[in-house]
């Protein structure tokens, strides 16, 4: 029983890591592009679903979707101003992400002030199968993930403007070459990428703290479960969550929390420094 | 011809003027600026190991605050334990020391571990990394989770290290001498050109060359005959070791020590001071621990809000205009300036001969 | 546009660097002006903590100004010197080194977490200052040049573990962020329940920022405690209770116990999921005396209605009141004085009458266990019939 | 004959099921210059790629004075073995002076140790002087070399090279992308090479082949075609056909 439960709450929290790393595969698998404000992204997002759902009264689905466009937006304009002068520069663009992080935690505390924010969790209550009790909003974040991960595969896959964001990816010149318009498709799939983090903040504002400072928590273990997953797979970043949010919830069940974060951290530190193409890449040349 | 270019490069003056400024302090300063110009020398010492690593090799640690802590809670965890059994953790109700405790208390021991240890991490960790071909982004990115596992687990070992809370109290020594705060002040200055002297060397020597091929192309300097990834551990290793020496010294003036000063904060920080500075030129990274720390504390004497966005706005204003920093564009202009002559002498001759 | 942005940021820049280097030559000079008492707060105003620190600064405030239109010190204005140290105990040691040694204050009120006050101990010793800590804490060994003025462990925990052993269950879980704080109010409860025949039945601990706790929970609920006794820092603690209630969890059969259970945080959870679970200290906004409802009335009218008054906010008011009773029946201002001239003075503060322990320099306080209620306020249930004798060593 | 300086076995390489390289046999002598010609994609970068240490052959075998030198790191082959390698797109340190770039180069001080005690003595500037001198560039000793002209750059490399004291170099299409004046001083200062060194010189320009080669070997799509002197591989109809052909598709 005890480990069924547990199962099904490493499902919740791999389903939530999936969630707000998505934006990160978009982000830095597909442009090479370390977004050290992706914290405050999914920061941002969990603000525009506070002031819509809580403080306007907007029903929270529509917030969702709301949270998502607001922050894509935004990410636009980041694309457009910040980020697009300096592709290929691995080290300025960490630095301008994270003067940008500073300045968005910065300017979010200044206007909607420090203290925590209230959300309330829109699909309240639980079911009981067999004991194991599972509230409804786990759920609704399960079926959401896996919703989002469905609708970003097909966009990736099923989509002209997916070819072109994976071709400009594969090779830029030569797609230029093509009469694609990959500075649009950048500005995109990097706006995608926010909208994603977005989204997920305003899942996480329910049951998570809402404050200007929440997004750091998130941040690197983003990070790593891409790298895990292998940065641009969509499929691998699904497993490595899954990996790594049941390993945490697995060993934080049978030993504590502190510990088990610990030791997933350490493994795929060192799982990285073996594979660093990520777990389910093929050895390419 | 030859002398114009040879003529000193702007940033020595620079390095005067900084070491100039850091000597006289003192004499105008009160007890508390002194103390707290005394923390900004101990992180030049950090910023100058860390711009050896980024600024010289290309390898941009988002964990270095692991290797500057871990020197800082050697001499931490030293002083702590002289005392015997500490008040926290007889309050934990912890009454004898763990088994390491009898080395730290030496402090000597303790001091040399500082050095040691931080060094032998980056060597280890350089090891694995550098061996395993693992290429730019993915080291920021280790580097980036070394810092969180250090911080959360000193955060975490509170019947040691006292958790989140830190080690206080901590007395103004150095292997042993136990000073004033001004007195200390300068023995902290007197390392900082030490420091920067072996840096300079280092940088100048045929390693510090070598270092440099690496971060414009690694693969060209292997077929020279180097092997990349030797130099990489062993330069990391130097700046571990440094980084060390550097928390050793800010500890005594911060009177503490907690899992912050190893965490991603501090690292991305003295990331953002050479940056501003300059890369790659040692001056740069002096100037900007001095301009970027000085900056913050005045601000936030006025008013500690803004001070993020202030800092935020440097950053970015930096990248955009004068994407190597301050020194690198002063150096810049100075090279230019000298390069347009020679080069116009050069045709000049060349021209001559063919009339 | 944007262009000009740049320039400014860097004539902002070359501006400040100027000003900086200007600085360092003039801030040798003296600048206080002797007709004033200059006092030094130290509050984070950014960083974590800033949302709980802000109404201990507001407070701050309002003494000050208070203590001002009443008079002043015998004649002498009180200023007051503010300084932010963002939640960094490092931060927090470097700016009481500049109130002391640059401002020259009398004495610091300040500081929240205990890394700060541990951080700005050794600075005030060194220096033979005086720091008055207005927070409750885990407890030590008094330093000679802090006075604490906030509620120790055994001034909440020796009435709220036998009171819930009583009146909830006797089978406790124990839960914390992994610190020195949590680690130590726990080994007390533990303690005081293998006395009164209670048991613990779970012990978990997670870290600073944790904010995943359906493992906990499913432990939990196998544990099957009657109380939770939970001490998770901040939007650890948001976290926890919003998955409790989702978990189907009920405060009717498994309250949760906790000290940092605050205003702020029944604001951030809503009152449908605060409801029920208790707090043990010596205020709360909703104590119903006169002294408080006028407090609140004048916080309130300087502060607006929205702004949140919480114990430690009181202790702040509290604390500057203390100071500058004692201030008034001294003329020498060295810390030892000063501190010798608080013993004696009992202290009408917001929450009824405080005395001042000479011995310990702790402060005697009146217990009190406060519930939540379903409209999202403190109900006091319980309140010690004499003032507490602080024990900060336990 | 006693053992050649260089000799190549059977060396074949994969990528993803593509042969780039099929069973070529190789040989060059102490002192030989040797040309290697052959179409686009012939595989003439690959078989330098695997001489050099790049890319590991998934068989065969290279010798260099008898000693197995197959799938060695780069670094061994350049240290110990002492082949020195120029690119066929300038490959330089370009945010370093043309003196750095060569002072790097410059052989004997390459383990971390030794480099770090490293001092220029009389004799290591002597050394770099002379090698400057060769490659023209003595004027420009203090100029960043992101600065230098396409034709300068490749010289630079070119005095990389020669810094390396090498016993044997290859030379990957040095002349590629020069204007004239540059081919023709590039050609000069091949040839001082040339008179020193043993040289494996990978190139298009026939008229530059012919000038200088003594056997030349031709590869076509991985394999080898022909082997032997400028003027019977002129005359190969095997020859003349890939090349045909080549002209035909430009």
């Amino acid at each position: 029983m005890f480990i069924a439960s547990q199962l099904m709450n490493g499902l919740a929290s791999s389903a939530l890591l999936l969630l707000y790393s998505l934006g990160v595969v978009m982000i830095m698998g597909h442009m090479s592009v370390v977004n050290m404000a992706h914290g405050e992204c999914i920061m941002l997002g969990a603000y525009v679903c506070y002031y819509l759902y809580t403080v306007a009264g907007v029903p929270y689905l529509l917030s969702l979707m709301m949270s998502f466009f607001i922050t894509a937006l935004f990410g636009a304009a980041v694309e457009r101003l910040i980020i697009r002068k300096l592709y290929g520069k691995t080290a300025e663009t960490l630095l301008a992400t994270y003067a940008l992080s500073l300045i968005i935690k910065q300017l979010v505390n200044l206007v909607c002030g420090s203290e925590l924010k209230y959300v309330a969790v829109p699909f309240d209550g639980n079911i009981s199968v067999f004991g194991v009790t599972v509230p409804l909003y786990n759920i609704f974040i399960i079926v959401i993930t896996a919703m989002v991960l469905f609708a970003t595969w097909l966009i990736f896959y099923k989509t002209p403007f997916g070819m072109k964001m994976r071709a400009a990816t594969g090779n830029r010149s030569m797609t230029e070459c093509l009469g694609i318009n990959c500075r649009a498709v950048d500005t995109l799939t990097f706006a995608y990428g926010v909208g994603l983090a977005g989204f997920a903040g305003a899942v996480l504002a329910p049951i998570r703290g809402v404050s200007p400072f929440m997004g750091a928590s998130y941040v690197t273990d983003s990070f790593m479960n891409v790298c895990v997953g292998g940065l641009q797979s969509l499929p691998g970043t699904a497993l490595s969550s899954l990996l790594i949010g049941q390993s945490t919830s697995i060993l934080g069940g049978i030993w504590n929390e502190v510990n088990a974060k610990m030791l997933v951290f350490l493994i795929v530190v060192v799982m990285i420094r073996f594979r660093p193409d990520g777990l389910f890449k093929k050895e390419r040349r | 011809m030859l002398g114009k270019l040879k003529k000193l490069p702007v940033n020595r003056y620079i390095d005067a003027g900084i070491l100039v400024f850091l000597l006289v302090f003192p004499l105008f300063a009160n007890n508390y600026r002194v103390g707290f110009m005394g923390k900004t020398a101990a992180y030049m010492i950090f910023a100058l190991s860390l711009d050896l690593l980024w600024g010289y090799t290309g390898l941009m640690s988002f964990g270095h605050a692991v290797l500057f802590g871990l020197g800082g809670y050697m001499v931490g965890l030293s002083f702590t334990f002289s005392g015997g059994v500490p008040d926290f953790m007889s309050r934990m109700g912890i009454t004898e020391l763990p088994w390491f405790a009898s080395v730290l208390q030496n402090e000597y021991i303790a001091s040399l571990l500082g050095i040691i240890i931080p060094g032998a991490l980056a060597a280890i960790l350089g090891y694995f990394i550098f061996y395993s071909k693992v290429k730019g982004i993915f080291f920021s990115l280790i580097t980036m989770a070394l810092a969180q596992i250090f911080e959360t687990f000193f955060a975490n070992q509170s019947a040691i290290t006292n958790g989140t809370s830190g080690l206080g109290g901590l007395p103004r020594r150095f292997f042993g001498i136990e000073l004033r705060v001004k007195p200390f002040y300068y023995l902290t200055v007197g390392v900082v050109i030490l420091v920067y002297a072996l840096c300079l060397r280092l940088s100048c020597s045929r390693f510090g060359k070598a270092l440099t091929s690496i971060r414009e192309d690694e693969n060209r300097l292997s077929f020279v005959g180097y092997n990349p990834a030797k130099f990489k551990i062993a330069v990391f290793a130097i700046s571990g070791m440094l980084a060390g020496l550097a928390g050793m010294l800010f500890v005594p003036f911060n009177g503490m020590i907690s899992p912050t000063e190893l965490g991603i904060n501090l690292s991305t920080s003295v990331l953002v001071w050479i940056a501003i500075g300059g890369r790659g030129n040692l001056t740069g990274a002096m100037l900007g621990t001095l301009i970027v720390n000085w900056l913050q504390t005045l601000l936030s004497e006025f008013s500690a809000d803004i001070w993020p966005l202030v800092l935020g706005g440097m950053i970015l204003a930096v990248i955009f205009v004068i994407p190597t920093g301050i020194v690198g564009k002063l150096k810049e202009l100075q090279y230019n300036a000298n390069a347009r002559k020679t080069l116009r002498e050069i045709s000049q001759k060349e021209e001559l001969p063919n009339e | 546009m944007k262009l000009d942005l740049r320039k400014k940021l860097m004539k902002t820049a070359a501006a400040a660097l100027s000003l900086t280097m200007a600085a360092s030559l003039i801030s040798g000079c003296d600048k206080s002006d002797n007709s004033d008492i200059k006092i030094g707060l130290l509050f984070s105003k950014t960083g974590a903590t800033a949302i709980t620190e802000e109404c201990m600064i507001n407070a701050a405030e309002m003494a000050v100004d208070e203590i001002n239109e009443a008079g002043g010190i015998n004649g002498k204005k009180l200023t007051y010197v503010f300084e932010d140290y963002a939640t960094d105990a490092a931060t927090a040691a470097e700016k009481i080194k500049k109130l002391i040694m640059q401002d020259e204050v009398t004495a610091v009120v300040g500081c929240y977490t205990s890394a700060s006050r541990i951080a700005c101990e050794p600075v005030v010793e060194e220096n033979n200052s005086l720091l008055i800590y207005p927070t409750f804490y885990e407890g030590e060994k008094p330093s000679e040049n802090v006075v604490y003025t906030g509620a120790v462990p055994n001034q909440q925990g020796d009435i709220f573990i036998p009171w819930l052993a009583e009146n909830v269950g006797k089978k406790f879980f124990l839960l914390g962020t992994d610190t020195v704080y949590a680690q130590l109010i726990n080994s007390q409860c533990r303690d005081a329940l293998a006395n009164i025949g209670g048991e613990v039945v779970g012990e978990e601990y997670v870290p600073n920022g944790h904010n995943d706790f359906s493992t906990i929970i499913t432990k939990i609920k196998d544990a099957d405690p009657d109380v939770l006794f939970v001490n998770l820092n901040g939007d650890s603690g948001v976290a926890f209770f919003k998955q409790y209630k989702q978990y189907g969890l009920d405060a009717n059969t498994m309250p949760v116990a906790s000290y940092l259970l605050d205003e702020s945080t029944v604001a951030a959870l809503g009152a449908e999921t605060a409801a029920g679970h208790y707090t043990s200290i010596n205020y709360v906004s909703t104590l119903d005396t006169e002294a408080n409802k006028s407090f609140l009335e004048r916080y309130h009218e300087k502060f607006g209605d929205d702004a949140e008054m919480t114990v430690v906010g009181e202790e702040t008011y509290a604390s500057v009141m203390l100071l500058a009773q004692a201030l008034k029946k001294t003329d020498d201002y060295s810390a030892e004085s000063i501190i010798k001239a608080m013993d004696g003075i009992s202290l009408d503060a917001p929450e009824g009458t405080i005395t001042f322990d000479a011995e310990t320099n702790h402060m005697y306080l009146r217990g009190r266990i406060a519930k939540v209620n379903s409209e999202g306020k403190f109900e006091v249930v319980y309140e010690s019939p004499e003032l507490i004798k602080p024990n900060p060593e336990a | 004959m006693s053992e050649p300086l260089l000799r190549v076995e059977k060396l074949s390489v994969e990528f993803k099921k593509f042969k780039a390289l099929t069973d070529v046999d190789l040989c060059v002598n102490e002192g030989e210059v040797r040309v290697v010609i052959g179409p686009n994609g012939a595989g003439k970068s690959t078989l330098m790629d695997l001489i050099t240490g790049k890319t590991k052959p998934t068989s065969g075998k290279v010798y260099f004075r008898g000693e197995d030198i197959t799938g060695k790191e780069p670094y061994v082959i350049a240290e110990k073995y002492k082949i020195g390698r120029k690119f066929q797109n300038p490959n330089i340190f370009n945010m370093m002076t043309v003196y750095e770039n060569i002072e790097v180069a410059l052989s004997g001080y390459n383990t971390v140790f030794k480099s770090l005690f490293f001092r220029r003595t009389p004799e290591t500037r002597a050394k770099i002087d002379t090698v400057l001198e060769k490659i023209k560039l003595s004027g420009k000793r203090d100029i960043i070399a992101s600065s230098l002209s396409h034709g300068e750059r490749q010289w630079l490399e070119i005095g990389m090279v020669i810094a390396q004291d090498p016993a044997l170099i290859i030379l990957d299409e040095p002349t590629a992308g020069m204007t004239a004046a540059e081919t023709y001083k590039t050609g000069e200062m091949i040839k001082e090479l040339l008179a020193e060194h043993t040289v494996i010189v990978v190139e298009h320009d026939m008229d530059f082949v012919k000038q200088v080669a003594q056997i030349v070997t031709v590869l076509d799509q991985g394999q080898l075609l022909a082997e032997g002197t400028f003027e019977e591989i002129e005359k190969d109809p095997r020859v003349i056909q890939v090349y045909l052909k080549d002209d035909a598709e430009q």
